[in-house]
């Protein structure tokens, strides 16, 4: 289980230097995509399994989605300047891998201290997530209407001139 | 319990996302590639509360806390991703050198 | 009661998204008005009905509703200030927007950004905060971007979502740090932990990205590099709102609420909070003056003023804070003003060049006036408001030992005063240029709000023992 | 009679600002200057009626012992009269000055606005209230130089800093003392000179002298004099802000703290007194216009006031008291003959006007008057109250005689008044035109009347000295706010025993001074022959630094000539006060732009507008906070 996990965050942490180090646009959200599914497993693998569904159906469906969408309005590099682009990024981020290597290391040398977890004293542990989402954080789920909402009203006030 | 070696892991692996992501954004002249950058980020700060509701045992929330979370950052991105549109609209072009004429 | 603050906005906002599709002319017919009404109705119940009541009232949708809000003296006026700042912005977008569309679209968001602020200050739970600075922001970045011609502004709220967003992510990982160290996000379960272990490595880790995060929102040095890109940017009614209160609420007013309420200031705290407020003053003054453009200069003169309110709530004792939340609402009543003047002058010349400006004061008496108020005000020359405020913060700091910063403080007001008293030679005394023979006053939609806040500015100044006794000196008890 | 009768010289000019601020169109300007007139003479009435009286009024206020406490005492009640005095009589001059000029009505206002707060300044009893109403002059300071032309904002601003500047000094100064005194109420305080008692003293020293228009803060005044309208500098540099200052500095001097002869302060406030004198008065000999000149003698003459005080003796407490009061008046009165002249002759510049003797007769008488005033001649009101404050520096320099050099700075002082005064009034009035003009006579009534009515006081003071010094100023000082042990007992004994009113007991000073005066005399007939009979050129010999031109010229006249060996001397003096002013106007001016300006070029490049380096700020403030915080 531990080395599943383990193997799960530097396949994770492969995957988003991968992403950040693509050329290609379109490679790189693959690559998030990539990123998301992992992250959505490790969440599943905490216990959230419902938050690693909506991991997985929004953030990697829904989110590539809309960097698609994005992309497909914008122009793209031919392969020359893409072939020249490649050798700027790789000055600019050929240093990453280096750096976090550097810096794995160093935090595996100086762990970071064990957070004392103070549980207050009536935990809501018992709690089931129904209770939680809809009637504890109720609030929240006001602002997720009203943001989605307003995430609407973007979409009208954005992309208008570019439907013309 | 293993959790507690596990923290470690997932502390240095949290770590090290934040940086690439950091890093990202900082060297990247593209403004999609930044929204990427902006991800990755935000997936840390995802198995950041998935730890913590694992570690203190409260998922319920941390499963709440998580969704919402998705939902306000799939609108940033909406909005994020306009403005981008816009962007190349004015300057043609989706460099970040395209939006450098407010300064001083 | 408190709901309500929440809730009409958020029923009135879907009663006005419903007909959006087909009958654009509703909105602009009625949207104005009743956003309008709306943001009197928030200031009259502040005014009327003092925020002890309304806790203490029981509230008739509790029934239906779930909302764990709270209301103090804090809140009070930072709800006041919203009110306010909503109102004016609406009247100078009705006057400044002439394009329906635009107009219809800024009224929505000025709806969605009233609910966001609202909810952000009667929250009790640092993820809901989350939600709502980021509704706040949302509204924000398109309200900036309004008019998608115009290349500037789509600049201007990019960078804004950049910093923002990089914010956002600070201080979700400080709640995420609080969550793993409490196990719950909640004000009153989070501060007594963090009171009592405010030496614990995660918990100092969690109070600092925060502090960090909020110094983003609040645009203080060196944290403030999109405030004078986006506020310049913005459409001139946007600029009212986002100088005026927007940033205060996401940014000022969630430090002071998360650094009194519920981290508790610490020694290193205070440290942090008024060595970063004093480089904002100064940079921000220094940098104003070298400003030719209006609202540049306006946008710098707002990172030197929030200088000046975490100055005093860095200094933590109960006075400090009693200034500070002082000069947040006056803060929010004058640079409204003087945003509301450029937009006045912008409407007329059409750009913010200040160098191709001068003697408008002939041809825009009652702008150049209240201009002149306002900059006093900021400045702090007696007996307007804004000299009070910062007399109390620099007098707390004084008293509390603090004698550098006081010192800083006082001279950086003499910097204010010389690129406010630059401003107004600029633009409204001199010669006419030629060419603006043409120019005239600006119309009613701007002269009440700026009749409105002038009047509030001189009667603040000369009331201030009522003012004092029934507002700011009751938030000096966040920190007892 | 109600105390809160103490409310009304605030609150009239206050609330009638507030109606003339509700017609402030010119259009409205007759219903203006009605409510204006109604309002002084309402003004008038209650200083009439507060005067000697002794009340005191308090309003619960800010809280935290601010409270609004007013207090009326001999003192200040008669600094009160003498306020509503000057602007009665600078009110109905300022009318006829300003009726045909655009912005009367806001110049209505400012004037309305500032009476009401030197009113509340000298009548409050608190020092934050104090502090309220001084920092508050700064308003209508600002309004005043801006009605005059829109061009003058540069020197708004450049007065507005300065005096904000000595304002601060002056709030830190009063925070100190009320922390000292541990009670806020001017009353209550008497404190000795401690380490920190003296510093707070010399804050508060800063802040009262440079109301008053003492050197280091006084050079916005001479750039004011250019660009205001005229009444202004007759009501605030003149008059308001001189009785003021001086007030507020003998109450510092006397009642809060017990300033001794024996303290360096007293040396201290003597050196600032001395140089002020020679320094101003330098630059006033070389003025070419009449405004400018002037306001160089205001800078100069507090510095009378100021040495007189700081002398600590009696003689010389008195004499600055009085002087300050004479000052005002002839200083005012002097203004208005510059007004009534710019009125009339549509200029200042010395070099356009001439012969005005003949057609502008009480004008002329007027000028005389004042200037022989300010001179000291006897026996008009100037003369005395030198004399005064002669004998105390003589007094002290009897004690130590190196106290015995500020007397000779008074000395010199005079002198050069006096020449500089033969030499505007011989320009201006005596010469024949240099430019033609017609028809210029005597202004109207409006105008005369108060030239008239303060030239007459001048004499009256003068001839019968006794009126004021008796009636107004020795009590004043027996009782300054009816506390004060210290310098004001000795005053009490020393008056009882003789008083100082009457020509002046030491004879060989009456002497010293007819020397004084008449040199000058000498001097500017020397000077007039010299500059080709014509007065505008009588100081010239004393202006120029004998340059080559000048050496050739003169080599064989002047050679052996001690009387032109003493006056090059004087002029390497007068250039190296020259350069020392135009030194510290470059500090205010240029010094501070250009700092501020270098650092804001550096922000502004900073800027880029590159969002990727305001991330990059943002993570290094946050790496710096979390460092911080750890």
């Amino acid at each position: 289980m531990d080395i599943v996990n383990i193997f799960l965050l530097a396949l994770l942490l492969i995957a988003a230097v991968w992403t950040v180090m693509r050329t290609r646009l379109i490679r790189a959200v693959i690559g998030l995509a990539v990123v998301s599914v992992l992250v959505a497993v490790l969440v599943f693998q905490m216990g959230s399994p419902i938050a690693a569904v909506f991991e997985l159906s929004v953030c990697a469906g829904l989110i590539s989605v809309i960097f698609f969408t994005t992309i497909s309005f914008t122009r793209r590099l031919s392969y020359e300047q893409a072939v020249e682009r490649r050798k700027e990024r790789l000055g600019r981020f050929g240093y990453l891998p280096f750096v976090l290597l550097i810096l794995g290391l160093l935090m595996l040398k100086y762990p970071l201290p064990q957070p004392m977890i103070m549980l207050h004293d009536t935990p809501v542990i018992g709690e089931s997530l129904r209770v939680v989402f809809w009637d504890i954080r109720q609030i929240d789920l006001l602002g997720q209407v009203a943001i989605l909402l307003a995430g609407a009203i973007g979409v009208i006030v954005l992309f208008k001139e570019i439907r013309k | 319990m293993m959790v507690a070696g596990m923290l470690q892991w997932y502390g240095i692996f949290i770590v090290l996302l934040f940086v690439v992501g950091l890093y990202c954004i900082i060297t990247t002249t593209n403004l999609i590639r930044l929204l990427i950058g902006i991800e990755i980020l935000i997936k840390a700060v995802t198995l950041l509360f998935a730890l913590a509701g694992w570690l203190t045992g409260n998922t319920a929330l941390s499963q709440v806390l998580i969704i919402t979370l998705i939902v306000v950052e799939v609108v940033i991105m909406v909005v994020a991703g306009g403005l981008i549109v816009n962007v190349y609209r004015h300057t043609k072009s989706i460099e970040s050198r395209g939006i450098k004429n407010l300064k001083g | 009661m408190l709901s309500l603050l929440v809730l009409i906005p958020f029923v009135w906002l879907i009663l006005l998204v419903l007909p959006a599709g087909n009958g654009v002319a509703f909105v602009r017919r009625v949207g104005f008005v009743g956003t309008v009404i709306l943001s009197i109705i928030q200031m009259a119940l502040v005014l009327i009905d003092p925020f002890t009541r309304w806790s203490l009232a029981p509230d008739f949708v509790t029934g239906m509703f779930k909302f764990a809000l709270h209301a103090d003296s804090l809140s009070t006026v930072v709800l006041l200030s919203i009110g306010l700042v909503v109102f004016t912005a609406l009247f100078v977008g009705r006057y400044t927007l002439k394009n329906a569309v635009r107009f219809d679209q800024f009224v929505l968001l000025t709806v969605v950004v009233l609910m966001g602020m609202n909810a952000t200050v009667l929250v009790t739970d640092m993820f809901s905060l989350y939600v709502f600075i980021e509704l706040t922001a949302v509204a924000s970045f398109m309200l900036i971007a309004l008019n998608t011609d115009d290349k500037f502004g789509i600049e201007g709220s990019f960078k804004y979502l950049i910093l923002s967003t990089v914010a956002t992510v600070l201080m979700l990982s400080s709640i995420a740090l609080m969550f793993l160290t409490t196990g719950d996000v909640k004000f009153d379960v989070v501060s007594v932990i963090a009171k009592h272990n405010d030496t614990a490595f995660y918990i100092k880790l969690a109070t600092a990205l925060f502090l960090c995060g909020t110094f983003i929102k609040a645009g203080v040095v060196p944290f403030h590099g999109w405030v004078p890109d986006a506020y310049s940017a913005a459409p001139s009614a946007v600029s009212v709102l986002l100088g005026g209160i927007v940033t205060k609420v996401a940014g000022v007013y969630v430090m002071i609420r998360l650094m009194t309420t519920v981290f508790g200031l610490t020694i290193f705290t205070h440290n942090v909070i008024m060595l970063f407020g004093t480089v904002s003053i100064l940079v921000g003054a220094f940098a104003a003056l070298g400003q030719n453009d209006m609202k540049r200069m306006l946008a710098y003169s707002s990172i030197s003023q929030i200088g000046y309110i975490i100055l005093g709530l860095g200094c933590g004792t109960p006075l400090a804070v009693a200034g500070a939340v002082f000069h947040f609402f006056n803060h929010a009543v004058f640079k409204s003003l003087l945003f509301v003047n450029s937009a006045a002058v912008e409407h007329e010349l059409g750009n913010f060049d200040m160098s191709k400006m001068g003697g408008l004061s002939q041809k825009m008496p009652v702008t150049s006036f209240t201009n002149i108020v306002a900059l006093l005000s900021t400045a702090g020359v007696p007996p307007l408001s804004g000299f009070w405020s910062k007399v109390i913060i620099i007098i707390a700091l004084w008293l509390s030992g603090q004698k550098v910063y006081a010192g800083i403080a006082v001279i950086a007001s003499v910097v204010t005063l010389a690129y406010f008293l630059l401003m107004q030679r600029k633009t409204f005394y001199g010669q006419l240029v030629p060419g603006m023979e043409n120019v005239k006053e600006a119309g009613m939609d701007i002269l009440i709000p700026e009749v409105v806040l002038t009047v509030i500015i001189i009667v603040t100044g000369i009331l201030l023992p009522f003012v004092l006794n029934n507002f700011v000196l009751l938030t000096a008890n966040l920190v007892r | 009679m109600e105390n809160s009768i103490l409310l009304l010289p605030i609150l009239i000019p206050l609330v009638v600002a507030g109606m003339v601020l509700v017609f402030l169109n010119d259009k409205f300007k007759l219903l203006n200057v009605i409510m204006f007139l109604t309002a002084i003479a309402a003004n008038t009435a209650v200083a009439v009626l507060l005067f000697s009286a002794e009340m005191d009024y308090t309003l619960p206020w800010a809280g935290f012992g601010m409270d609004f406490a007013l207090k009326v005492f001999k003192f200040n009640s008669f600094i009160l009269l003498a306020i509503t005095f000057f602007a009665v009589a600078v009110g109905l001059y300022s009318i006829s000055f300003m009726w045909k000029k655009t912005g009367i009505s806001q110049y209505l206002m400012y004037f309305l606005v500032t009476l009401g707060f030197v009113n509340g300044a000298v009548l409050a009893d608190n020092l934050i209230l104090l502090l309220f109403f001084w920092e508050g002059l700064l308003l209508p300071l600002f309004g005043f130089i801006v009605v005059g032309n829109k061009a003058a904002f540069k020197t708004a601003i450049k007065a507005f800093i300065i005096v904000g500047i000595s304002d601060l000094c002056m709030m830190v100064g009063i925070g100190m003392t009320g922390f000292l005194a541990d009670t806020l109420t001017l009353s209550e305080i008497h404190l000795p000179l401690s380490t920190m008692g003296s510093i707070a003293f010399v804050l508060l020293i800063i802040g009262a002298t440079a109301k008053a228009g003492s050197m280091p803060f006084h050079s916005w005044i001479p750039d004011a004099a250019v660009d205001a309208p005229l009444p202004f500098m007759a009501l605030l540099p003149a008059s308001m802000e001189k009785l003021l200052g001086i007030y507020f500095l003998a109450r510092i001097a006397l009642d809060l703290y017990q300033l001794t002869p024996d303290s360096w302060l007293s040396t201290l406030l003597m050196i600032l007194g001395g140089v002020t004198i020679l320094l101003a008065v330098m630059m006033a000999l070389v003025q070419k216009d009449y405004k400018k000149l002037l306001s160089y003698h205001a800078i100069s003459q507090v510095g009378y006031m100021v040495l007189g005080i700081g002398t600590c003796v009696p003689a010389g407490i008195i004499g600055g008291v009085f002087h300050m009061l004479n000052h005002a008046m002839y200083k005012c009165a002097l203004f208005f003959t510059a007004g009534a002249v710019e009125k009339q002759a549509g200029t200042t510049d010395l070099q356009k006007l001439g012969g005005l003797l003949r057609s502008m007769p009480i004008t002329f008488g007027v000028f005389v008057i004042a200037a022989a005033s300010i001179s000291g001649v006897p026996p008009f009101n100037g003369f005395f109250s030198k004399e005064l404050v002669y004998d105390g520096t003589f007094i002290r320099g009897q004690s130590n005689p190196v106290f015995f050099v500020f007397y000779a700075m008074a000395l010199l002082g005079s002198f050069f008044t006096a020449a500089s005064f033969l030499k505007l009034g011989h320009a201006v009035y005596i010469d024949s035109a240099r430019v033609e003009r017609k028809d210029i006579k005597d202004p109207d009534w409006w105008m005369l009347t108060p030239m008239v009515a303060i030239a007459c006081i001048c004499i009256l003071f003068g001839v019968y000295n006794e009126l004021p010094i008796k009636n107004f100023i020795e009590p004043v000082l027996m009782n300054v706010s009816g506390g004060g042990a210290g310098a004001s007992a000795e005053v009490t004994e020393d008056t009882v025993h003789h008083g100082f009113s009457g020509w002046p007991s030491n004879w060989f000073l009456v002497l010293m001074t007819g020397i004084v005066i008449f040199g000058a005399i000498i001097n500017h007939v020397f000077g007039v022959k010299k500059g080709g009979g014509s007065g505008l050129n009588a100081a010239e010999h004393i202006h120029y630094a004998p340059g080559l031109v000048q050496a050739y010229n003169a080599a064989e006249k002047r050679l052996f000539d001690p009387y032109d060996i003493g006056l090059s001397l004087t002029n390497v003096f007068a250039r190296i006060l020259y350069w020392f002013d135009r030194f510290i106007d470059w500090i205010y001016d240029k010094l501070a732009g250009e700092i501020a300006d270098a650092v804001s070029l550096r922000l502004r490049l900073a800027h880029n507008g590159d969002y990727s380096l305001y991330i990059i700020w943002a993570i290094v403030g946050t790496v710096i906070v979390v460092l911080m915080i750890m």
